[in-house]
C-alpha cells in the first residue's frame, strides 16, 4: 500500500483553480520527483497535502489514514515534514532555535540533543552560527536551516520544495547527497524541483505536472530519456 | 495607450455628473424643507469627516503608514482659521477664504516638522509618535492664551453651516479632486510605490524620505481645511474635542472604506457620520448597536465572506463591476 | 518634609502607577507580537475584570482568594472570546482591519458595561490591607509594595515562560510566521488563544490593583490606564517582554517627576515628548529588537 | 577608464567580517560575472554598491563619481539600478505602473502640473506610457501592463524586476539571481534577454549567479568570492577549471 | 421631516408638553447626563401622577425626551436639532458647559425656552430665552473664598483643581481672586487632567508647601480619588469643595477620608426635606440621587410652573413667565432674574461620622 496516496485533488485560490484533479502515490522508502514549470501548481500540491491550504475536492490519505481535513499542525505529529518554498525560517529567532522548534512535536530530550548533533555534522555552516539571527543568514544559508530543521522532527516522509534553489554548485551536489542519505536512512522523500536532471538522478519514480495536472508519469530513468521531457524540462 | 485615455475621461465625466447630481439634490431637498433639522444639521459634519478621511487615505491608504494624530492637525487648521475670522473684520467671504488658506498651509507646516520622526519610525512606533504628536498639541493649546485655554474658542462666526452649504461643499470636492489627482501622477506613484516596498523604491530612484514628508505635509493642509470647516459650524472648539478617540473615528472611516480607495472613504465617512444618529431612536442600545455594526461590517469585508457573496451566482451582475483607485 | 524625603515619594508614586501601566503593557505586547495588531478592547478588559471582581465579592459572596481567581479566569475566558469572535475571522485581513474591529470590541465592551451596570461609579474598597511603612521619613503606602512585588513576580514569571518552555517558543515561532509554525506541528489556533488568555489575565491582575489603587469602578475605567500602558509598550520596544515593564515604569516616573517639578499643566505633553525623542533616538524603544530585513 | 571601479571595499555585521579588501574593475559594456559559495557576501557586495549598506572601508567609483555616502536612491540617478535576490516589487501597483515609478526621474513636471492636471501633466504621462509599454515589450510583459504585479506568476515577476530597473536608464545593471527557481529552457529564454539588454540598451550588467549554465554561457569575465574577498578571478575558461575554484564553488 | 425616528416617548398629542434634553448619556461624563435624566423623569411622572400641568383650563401631560450629546459640541447640536424636529415644547440642557454654549445661539434663534440644569459656564445664559438652575462658577468660587478665610480663618490655601474644565477652572480663578482679596495666601496651586486618577503628584506638592486647607473645585469622583490619595499620603489637611462635591459620601470606601470636609451645595440626599423624592429616586434607579438628579427635577419643575405662570405654552410666554414664578425645588428656593441666574441660598454642608451635616 502507498504510504501517500492523493486521489482526485482540486484546489481553489478564490475562483482560480490551480489544481484540476489529480492523483499520485508515494511508497514508503521511495523517492518521488514532481516537475513542472513555473505556476504549475507544485508547491500547491505540498501545501494542500501539510494542510496549510485546504483542498475543494480529493481524499489525501497518509499510512492509510484519511488526512484530507486534518489540520497541519497533526499531520505533522502523523510522521511528515515539510520543507517549504521560500525556506520560511523564524527570522528572528536563533538558529538553534530555530531547529529546536523544528523538535516540537517530539518529547524525547535526549534523542532531540542527538538528532540536533547529526544535523549540526551535515551541517556544520549551521553550528558555526547557531547564535545568529535567521533572517541574517545569507540565502543559502536559510536553505540549510530549512532542511535541518524539517529532520528535526524525525519524519517518516519529508517533502521538499526546490530545495536547490538558490545554492551554489557544490552545495547543490551536497543537497542531492543529503537527501540520498536521508533516503537511505528510510525516509521516503517527496521532492519538488526545478533541477529536474538532477531531481530525476536520484529518484525512484516522478510525476510530470503542467498547469495543475499530471501529463506524464513514470520511472524517473525512463522520463529522463523521454524526448518531451528532455525538451520541456532538461533544456536539450 | 489610448484606450486608457478614453476610459480615463469617461469615468471622469460620470464622476462629475455624479458629484453635481448629488449637489442638486441636497440643495434642492434644503431649501424645499424635505430634510429634517437633524439632517440638514449634519451636512456639514458629513463633509468634514469626507475631508479628513480622504486626507488621511493620503497616508494610510497611500503611504501605507498608520497614523493616530490626524486630529492634531485638524486642531491646528481650526484654531488658526478661527482666529483670524474672530480678529480680522474683512467681508465674509474674504475673511473665510483667508482663514481656510491660512488653516491649512499652518497645519501643513506641523504636518512638516511631525514628517522629520517619520523619516525614522515605522509602522506602530510611527502611530504612537504620531498619537503623541496630537496629544502634545492638545496639551500646548490647553495652555497658551491666545487660544483661551480649557476653554477654548467661542463665538466662531458661523461661516461653513449648512446655510452655507455650497462653499462647504466645493471644498469637499476640491479635496477630493486634488488628492484623487495627486494619486494618479508621478508623486502619488512613488507615494504608493513606497508603501509597497521602500526599498524598491528607493532603488529605482525615489527619494523616500522626500515624499514621506509631502504626503504627510498634503494630508496635514486638508485636514487643516478641514478643521477651520469644522471650527466655522460648530461655532466653539476647545481643545479635547480633538483628542486622539477623533483621530481612530477618522481611523475607522478610512479602514472601513478601504485603504487607498477614495471613493470608499466618501461613502464610509457619510455611513459613520449619520449610523450614530439614525440610531437615536434605540436610546440606551445606541452604542451598543453602533459597536455590533462596526464589528459586523469589518468581519464582513475581511473574513472574504464579501468576495463569497460577490462571486455568488445570486448576486446582481451590474453591482459586480471591478472598482480600481478610482 | 525635606526636598530628598519629597523627592522619593514622587518618585515611589510614579513606580507604582508605573508598575501597573507595566502590568498591563505585558499584555499588550504579547497579543501584539502573536497578532501583529494593537489590541485596544485590552484597556476594557481591566474594566471587565474590576467588574467581575466586584460582583464575585457582592452578589456571588467569594471569599477573596477564589475572587480573585474567579476574576482571573473570567477576563481570560473573555480574552479568547474575544479573539475567536472578532479576530480569528480576520486571520488573512490587514492588520489595520483588526485594530478597528478591536476599537469596535471596546466600544461594545464599554457600552454593556454601560448598561448592566450604569455609569454611576461603583465605590470598591480595596481587598489590600497591608499597612505602609516609613523609611528614613518617606512614606511608602502598602498598596505601593505589593504592585511592585506582584508586578516584579509576574514579570520574571512571563519571561522564564516564554524563553524557556516549549507553549513559549511555539508562541514566539506563530509570531514570526504562522505557516511555517503549523509545519513545526504547533497548533496555532491553540497558542493565539493561549496568548490572549494570558494576555487577559494580566489585565485582570491590573484591573484589581487598579481599583485597589483607585477605588471606584466605572465603564469608562479601563481606557486611561490602556493608552497609557499601550504608550509604555511602545516606549520600551513592543513585543518585548522587559521592554514593557521599562517602558511602563519610566512613563509612570517622567509622568509624575514633571508633574511635580515642571508643569502639571504639561506633563502630557512632556511624557510624550520624551517618548518622541526616545523613539527618535531608538526608533525600535527602548528594548525592542530592530526587525531583522535582509535585502 | 573603467565604468565601476572598486577599491578595498569592506564591511562588518558584529563580529563578522562579510566583505574584505575587495577590489573589482568593469569596463564600460562587459557582461560580468560575481559568483562564489552561500554566504560568500555577493549580496552584501550588491547592497554596498547600491547605498542600501555603507562600506566600513574602500571607495566606490561610477564613471569616475565616487558614490561612498550617497543615499540609494541618490546611487539610482548616478547610474546603477538593479534586481534583489528575493524580489521585490510594488505588489499592490500594475505591471504598468511598477515601470512608470522607476521612471520618476526621467520625465518630470511639478506638484502644481499634478494637482491641476495641467497640458504638461498629459504630455508627460503620455510619454511615460509610451516608454514603459516599450520596456515591457522587450519582456513580453505588454499584455499584463494592467494586472496587479502581485498576481503573476513567479517567471515573470523576476522579469518585471529586470523591466523596472531598466526603466531607470542605468549604466550598470545588477542581477542577483535572476535564474533562481527557472527550469532550463525558461534559463535560456533568459539569456538571451540578458544579451539583449546588454546591445539594445548598450548597458553593463553585473551579475550573480549559481547556475553554471548561464553564467559560462553569457559572463565575458568573472569574480570568484570566498568569505568575503577574490578567490579567483578572469575570463570564465579560465576560472571555472581553476582548482582552488573548484573545491570551494563548483565541486566534482 | 424624516427625522422622527426619536425615541417612543416622543409621539405627541396636543394635549403632551414636549420637553427636550440633552446631556452625555455615554463616555466618561455619563454618570452626570444620566443622573439629570433620571432626576427630570422622576418629576415629570410626579407631575402627570398628580394631573399634569394646568395651563388656563387645560391640562397638559409632561414627557421627556433625553438626548446623549456625549458631552461633545458638535454632537450636542444635532441631538438638539433632532429634538427640534421632535417638536418639544421647551429645551432641558444641557447637561454640561461646552455643549450648552454651542447650542445657545440655535436656541435663542428658536425663541425656545433653555432651562439648564447644571451647565455653570456664564456665557450659557447670555440669551434671553435661556435660565439656569444650578450656580455659576464664579458665585460659588468667591463664597467659598469667604467662607475658607473668614469663616475658618485659613490663610495658607493649597488648590488642586482641572485644568482642562471649565468649571474647575471657573471656581479656582474667582476663588484665588477673592481669597488674595481678603489677605489670604495660595501656596500651592496644582493642575490635573479631569481625565486622570491619580493626583499623588500633586499631593504630594502641596504636602510640602505647608498648605492648612486644601481647595478642590473638582466632581465628586474625583474628589473621592483626591482625598483617598491625600490620607494614604498620611495627609490631614482639611479640605474644601465646591457643590461638585455633593455625593461624594456615595463613592468613598473609607468616610474617615472625608471627614471634616467642608462643602458649598443646594443639595443633600440626607436632608429630610427631600427624603420623598430620595426615597423614590432609590427606588427606580438603585442609587442615591446626588445634585445632578435634584438640579434635573428642579429643571422640569421651573419648566412646569412656567407653563402655569404663563398661561399658555407659546415660547414667548413661557420665557417672559420665568422671572415671575418661584420655585420650590429640592435646591431650595429660587427665583430667576432677567440674567437667567436662580437666586437660591447656597448651604455649606459639612461631612461629620460619614454624614452630611448641613451647617
Ligand atoms: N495565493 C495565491 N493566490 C492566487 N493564486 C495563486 C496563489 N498561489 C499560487 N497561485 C497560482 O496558482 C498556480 C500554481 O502555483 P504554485 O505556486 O503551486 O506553482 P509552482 O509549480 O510551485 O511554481 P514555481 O515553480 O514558480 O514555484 C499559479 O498559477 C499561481 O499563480
Ligand atoms: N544584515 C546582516 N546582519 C548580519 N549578518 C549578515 C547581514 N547580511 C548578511 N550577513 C551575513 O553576511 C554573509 C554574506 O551574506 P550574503 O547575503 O552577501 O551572501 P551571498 O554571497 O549573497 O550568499 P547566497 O548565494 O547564499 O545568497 C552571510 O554569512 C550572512 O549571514
Ligand atoms: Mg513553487
Ligand atoms: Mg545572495
Amino acid at each position: 500500500m502507498a504510504m501517500l496516496s492523493v486521489k482526485d485533488l482540486q484546489v481553489y485560490y478564490g475562483m482560480i483553480q490551480a489544481i484540476k484533479g489529480l492523483s499520485f502515490e508515494v511508497n514508503e522508502g521511495e523517492v518521488v520527483a514532481l516537475i513542472g514549470a513555473n505556476g504549475a501548481g507544485k508547491t500547491t500540491i505540498l501545501h494542500t497535502v501539510t494542510g496549510l491550504i485546504p483542498s475543494k475536492e480529493g481524499k489525501i490519505e497518509f499510512q492509510g489514514k484519511d488526512i484530507t481535513k486534518a489540520p497541519g499542525h497533526k499531520i505533522v505529529t502523523y510522521g511528515m515534514a515539510h520543507v517549504p518554498e521560500g525556506r520560511r525560517v523564524f527570522a528572528n529567532l536563533s538558529v538553534y532555535e530555530n531547529l529546536k522548534l523544528g523538535a516540537y512535536t517530539r518529547n524525547d530530550k535526549k534523542e532531540i540533543e542527538d538528532t540536533l548533533k547529526m544535523i549540526y555534522q551535515r551541517f556544520p555552516r549551521l553550528e558555526e552560527r547557531k547564535n545568529q539571527m535567521a533572517g541574517t543568514l545569507s540565502g543559502g544559508e536559510q536553505q540549510m536551516l530549512a532542511m535541518g530543521r524539517a529532520l528535526m522532527s524525525q519524519p517518516k516522509i519529508i517533502l521538499m520544495d526546490e530545495p536547490s534553489m538558490g545554492l551554489s554548485p557544490i552545495f547543490v551536489e551536497e543537497i542531492f547527497k543529503i537527501i540520498q542519505d536521508v533516503a537511505a536512512s528510510g525516509t521516503t522523500v517527496l521532492l519538488v524541483e526545478q533541477n529536474a536532471k538532477k531531481a530525476l538522478s536520484i529518484a525512484n519514480r516522478a510525476y510530470v505536472l503542467e498547469t495543475g495536472k499530471i501529463v506524464l508519469e513514470g520511472d524517473a530513468n525512463v522520463l529522463m530519456n523521454d524526448e518531451s521531457v528532455k525538451k520541456a524540462y532538461l533544456g536539450e | 495607450m489610448k484606450n486608457e485615455r478614453n476610459k480615463f475621461t469617461k469615468g471622469k465625466i460620470i464622476n462629475i455628473v455624479i458629484a453635481v447630481l448629488i449637489y442638486i439634490l441636497i440643495m434642492a431637498a434644503l431649501n424645499g424643507g424635505m430634510l429634517s433639522r437633524q439632517m440638514s444639521s449634519l451636512l456639514v459634519p458629513i463633509c468634514v469627516n469626507v475631508m479628513l478621511a480622504v486626507s488621511l487615505n493620503l497616508i494610510t491608504g497611500f503611504l501605507g503608514e498608520l497614523t493616530l494624530g490626524h486630529a492634531g492637525f485638524m486642531s491646528i487648521g481650526a484654531y488658526a482659521g478661527s482666529l483670524l475670522t474672530i480678529y480680522l473684520d474683512l467681508p465674509m467671504y474674504v475673511e473665510f477664504i483667508i482663514a481656510i488658506l491660512v488653516g491649512g498651509a499652518v497645519a501643513a507646516f506641523f504636518g512638516f516638522l511631525i514628517g522629520v520622526p517619520v523619516l525614522r519610525l515605522r509602522g506602530d512606533y510611527l502611530a504612537i509618535v504620531t498619537l503623541a504628536f496630537g496629544e502634545i498639541i492638545k496639551s500646548v493649546i490647553n495652555v497658551i492664551k491666545i487660544t483661551n485655554g480649557a476653554k477654548g474658542l467661542n463665538d466662531i462666526p458661523s461661516y461653513s453651516t449648512f446655510r452655507n452649504f455650497t462653499i462647504v461643499y466645493i471644498l469637499v470636492i476640491l479635496t477630493i479632486i486634488l488628492i484623487v489627482n495627486l494619486v494618479n501622477s508621478r508623486h502619488g506613484r512613488a507615494i504608493r510605490s513606497i508603501r509597497d516596498n521602500y526599498i524598491a523604491a528607493e532603488s529605482v530612484g525615489i527619494p523616500v524620505s522626500k515624499f514621506k514628508v509631502m504626503a504627510f505635509v498634503i494630508s496635514a493642509f486638508f485636514a487643516g481645511v478641514a478643521g477651520v470647516v469644522y471650527a466655522h459650524n460648530v461655532g466653539i472648539i476647545k481643545p479635547t474635542t480633538f483628542d486622539y478617540n477623533k483621530s481612530i473615528e477618522i481611523l475607522v472611516i478610512v479602514v472601513l472604506g478601504g485603504m487607498g480607495n477614495i471613493r470608499g472613504s466618501i461613502i464610509a465617512a457619510t455611513i459613520l457620520t449619520l449610523l450614530p444618529e439614525m440610531l437615536r431612536g434605540a436610546d440606551n442600545l445606541r452604542m451598543l448597536i453602533y459597536a455590533i455594526v462596526l464589528i459586523a461590517m469589518m468581519l464582513f469585508n475581511g473574513s472574504g465572506a464579501k468576495e463569497r457573496l460577490i462571486s455568488s451566482k445570486y448576486f446582481p451582475k451590474f453591482l459586480k463591476r471591478q472598482k480600481g483607485v478610482e | 518634609m525635606n526636598l530628598f524625603q519629597s523627592i522619593m515619594e514622587q518618585l515611589l508614586n510614579g513606580l507604582r502607577t508605573g508598575s501597573i501601566y507595566a502590568l498591563i503593557a505585558l499584555g499588550y505586547s504579547m497579543v501584539y507580537g502573536i497578532a501583529k495588531m494593537i489590541n485596544f478592547a485590552h484597556g476594557d478588559v481591566i474594566m471587565v475584570g474590576a467588574y467581575a471582581l466586584f460582583m464575585g465579592m457582592t452578589a456571588l459572596s467569594l471569599p477573596l482568594p477564589v475572587a480573585i481567581i474567579f476574576t482571573i479566569v473570567v477576563c481570560a475566558v473573555l480574552g479568547i472570546a474575544i479573539e475567536k469572535v472578532a479576530y480569528k475571522p480576520l486571520r488573512n485581513a490587514s492588520s489595520l482591519a483588526v485594530l478597528i474591529t478591536a476599537i469596535g470590541m471596546s466600544f461594545l465592551l464599554q457600552s454593556l458595561a454601560l448598561i448592566i451596570f450604569s455609569a454611576t461609579p461603583i465605590p470598591f474598597k480595596s481587598i489590600i490591607s497591608m499597612k505602609g511603612i516609613k523609611i528614613a521619613g518617606v512614606d511608602i503606602p502598602g498598596i505601593t509594595i505589593i504592585t511592585l512585588v506582584v508586578t516584579t513576580a509576574i514579570m520574571v514569571a512571563l519571561t522564564l515562560f516564554i524563553n524557556k518552555t516549549k507553549a513559549g517558543s511555539a508562541m514566539r515561532a506563530v509570531s514570526e510566521d504562522r505557516g511555517a509554525a503549523a509545519l513545526m506541528g504547533i497548533n496555532v489556533n491553540r497558542t493565539i488563544s493561549m496568548t490572549f488568555a494570558i494576555g487577559s489575565a494580566l489585565a485582570a491582575v491590573a484591573g484589581i490593583l487598579y481599583i485597589c489603587q483607585y477605588q471606584s469602578i466605572t465603564p469608562t475605567l479601563g481606557a486611561l490606564p490602556g493608552i497609557k500602558a499601550f504608550v509604555a509598550a511602545v516606549l520600551g520596544g513592543i513585543g518585548s517582554i522587559p521592554g514593557a515593564m521599562v517602558g511602563g515604569i519610566l512613563l509612570g516616573i517622567v509622568e509624575s517627576m514633571s508633574k511635580a517639578y515642571i508643569s502639571t499643566e504639561l506633563a502630557d505633553a512632556i511624557v510624550f515628548g520624551v517618548l518622541v525623542v526616545i523613539l527618535l533616538v531608538k526608533p525600535s524603544g527602548l528594548l525592542g529588537k530592530l526587525k531583522a530585513e535582509k535585502v | 577608464m573603467a565604468l565601476l571601479e572598486v577599491t578595498n571595499l569592506g564591511i562588518s555585521f558584529g563580529g563578522l567580517r562579510a566583505v574584505d579588501n575587495f577590489n573589482i574593475k568593469i569596463e564600460k559594456g562587459q557582461l560580468y560575472g560575481l559568483i562564489g559559495p552561500n554566504g560568500a557576501g555577493k549580496t552584501t557586495i550588491f547592497n554596498l554598491l547600491t547605498g542600501v549598506y555603507q562600506p566600513t572601508d574602500g571607495t566606490i567609483a561610477l564613471d569616475g563619481e565616487v558614490l561612498n555616502g550617497k543615499s540609494p536612491a541618490q546611487i539610482c540617478q548616478s547610474g546603477i539600478s538593479r534586481t534583489f535576490q528575493n524580489i521585490r516589487l510594488f505588489h499592490e501597483m500594475t505591471v504598468l505602473d511598477n515601470v512608470k515609478a522607476a521612471l520618476h526621474n526621467q520625465m518630470t513636471y511639478s506638484l502644481a502640473d499634478t494637482f491641476f492636471r495641467l497640458p504638461k501633466y498629459r504630455k508627460k504621462e503620455d510619454e511615460m506610457n509610451r516608454k514603459a509599454v516599450e520596456i515591457l515589450k522587450v519582456f513580453d510583459l505588454d499584455s499584463h501592463a494592467d494586472h496587479l504585479a502581485a498576481n503573476l506568476p513567479y517567471g515573470k515577476q523576476r522579469k518585471l524586476e529586470i523591466a523596472r530597473a531598466l526603466a531607470t536608464n542605468p549604466k550598470l545593471l545588477l542581477l542577483d539571481e535572476p535564474a533562481a527557481g527557472m527550469n532550463p529552457n525558461e534559463t535560456a529564454e533568459l539569456m538571451d534577454t540578458i544579451k539583449l539588454i546588454r546591445d539594445q540598451f548598450d548597458i553593463t550588467v553585473l551579475l550573480i549567479e549559481h547556475d553554471m549554465k548561464l553564467v559560462s554561457g553569457i559572463c565575458e569575465y568573472l569574480t570568484v568570492l570566498n568569505f568575503g574577498t577574490e578567490l579567483a578571478s578572469g575570463t570564465p575558461n579560465v576560472v571555472l577549471n581553476n582548482p582552488v575554484v573548484i573545491t570551494a564553488y563548483l565541486g566534482e | 421631516g424624516c427625522g422622527n425616528n426619536g425615541s417612543s416617548s416622543s409621539k405627541k398629542d396636543d394635549s403632551t408638553f414636549l420637553i427636550g434634553g440633552s446631556g452625555p448619556l455615554t463616555g466618561s461624563a455619563a454618570t452626570y447626563g444620566l443622573s439629570v435624566k433620571q432626576g427630570a423623569e422622576v418629576a415629570v411622572k410626579e407631575i402627570n401622577d398628580a394631573g399634569g400641568v394646568k395651563v388656563g383650563d387645560k391640562a397638559y401631560k409632561l414627557d421627556l425626551d433625553f438626548q446623549d450629546d456625549e458631552n461633545k459640541e458638535d454632537k450636542a447640536v444635532t441631538a438638539y436639532n433632532t429634538l427640534m424636529d421632535n417638536d418639544i415644547n421647551a429645551f432641558l440642557g444641557t447637561v454640561t458647559s461646552t455643549p450648552c454654549l454651542a447650542l445657545t445661539k440655535n436656541a435663542y434663534d428658536d425663541g425656545i425656552l433653555l432651562v439648564t440644569p447644571s451647565a455653570s459656564a456664564l456665557d450659557c445664559t447670555k440669551y434671553d430665552n435661556a435660565f439656569r438652575i444650578c450656580f455659576t462658577d464664579p458665585m460659588q468660587g468667591e463664597k467659598l473664598a469667604e467662607y475658607a478665610v473668614k469663616t475658618l480663618g485659613k490663610k495658607k490655601i493649597g488648590i488642586i483643581y482641572h485644568n482642562d474644565d471649565d468649571y474647575s477652572i471657573g471656581l479656582e480663578k474667582a476663588f484665588t481672586e477673592k481669597v488674595k482679596e481678603l489677605g489670604g495666601e495660595i501656596v500651592a496651586s496644582e493642575a490635573s487632567a479631569s481625565k486622570d486618577n491619580d493626583f499623588s503628584t500633586q499631593l504630594t506638592s502641596i504636602k510640602s508647601s505647608k498648605a492648612d486647607l486644601i481647595f478642590a473645585p473638582v466632581y465628586y469622583q474625583a474628589a473621592a480619588y483626591i482625598t483617598k490619595q491625600a490620607s494614604d499620603a498620611g495627609m490631614k489637611i482639611p479640605f474644601i469643595g465646591g457643590d461638585g462635591w455633593d455625593g461624594i459620601l456615595g463613592v468613598v470606601t473609607e468616610p474617615a477620608t472625608v471627614e471634616g470636609a467642608v462643602f458649598l451645595t443646594p443639595f443633600t440626599a440626607t436632608d429630610s426635606s427631600v427624603a420623598d423624592f430620595v426615597k423614590t429616586y432609590e427606588a427606580a434607579y438603585k442609587e442615591t440621587p446626588n445634585q445632578f438628579a435634584a438640579d434635573g427635577y428642579d429643571g422640569v419643575y421651573a419648566i412646569a410652573e412656567a407653563m402655569k405662570q404663563a398661561g399658555s405654552i407659546k415660547n414667548e410666554d413661557l420665557i417672559a413667565a420665568m422671572t415671575k414664578i418661584t420655585v420650590d425645588g429640592l435646591t431650595g428656593k429660587m427665583t430667576f432674574d432677567k440674567s437667567g441666574e436662580a437666586n437660591k441660598d447656597a448651604k455649606f454642608v459639612e461631612i461629620k461620622d460619614g454624614k452630611y451635616l448641613v451647617k
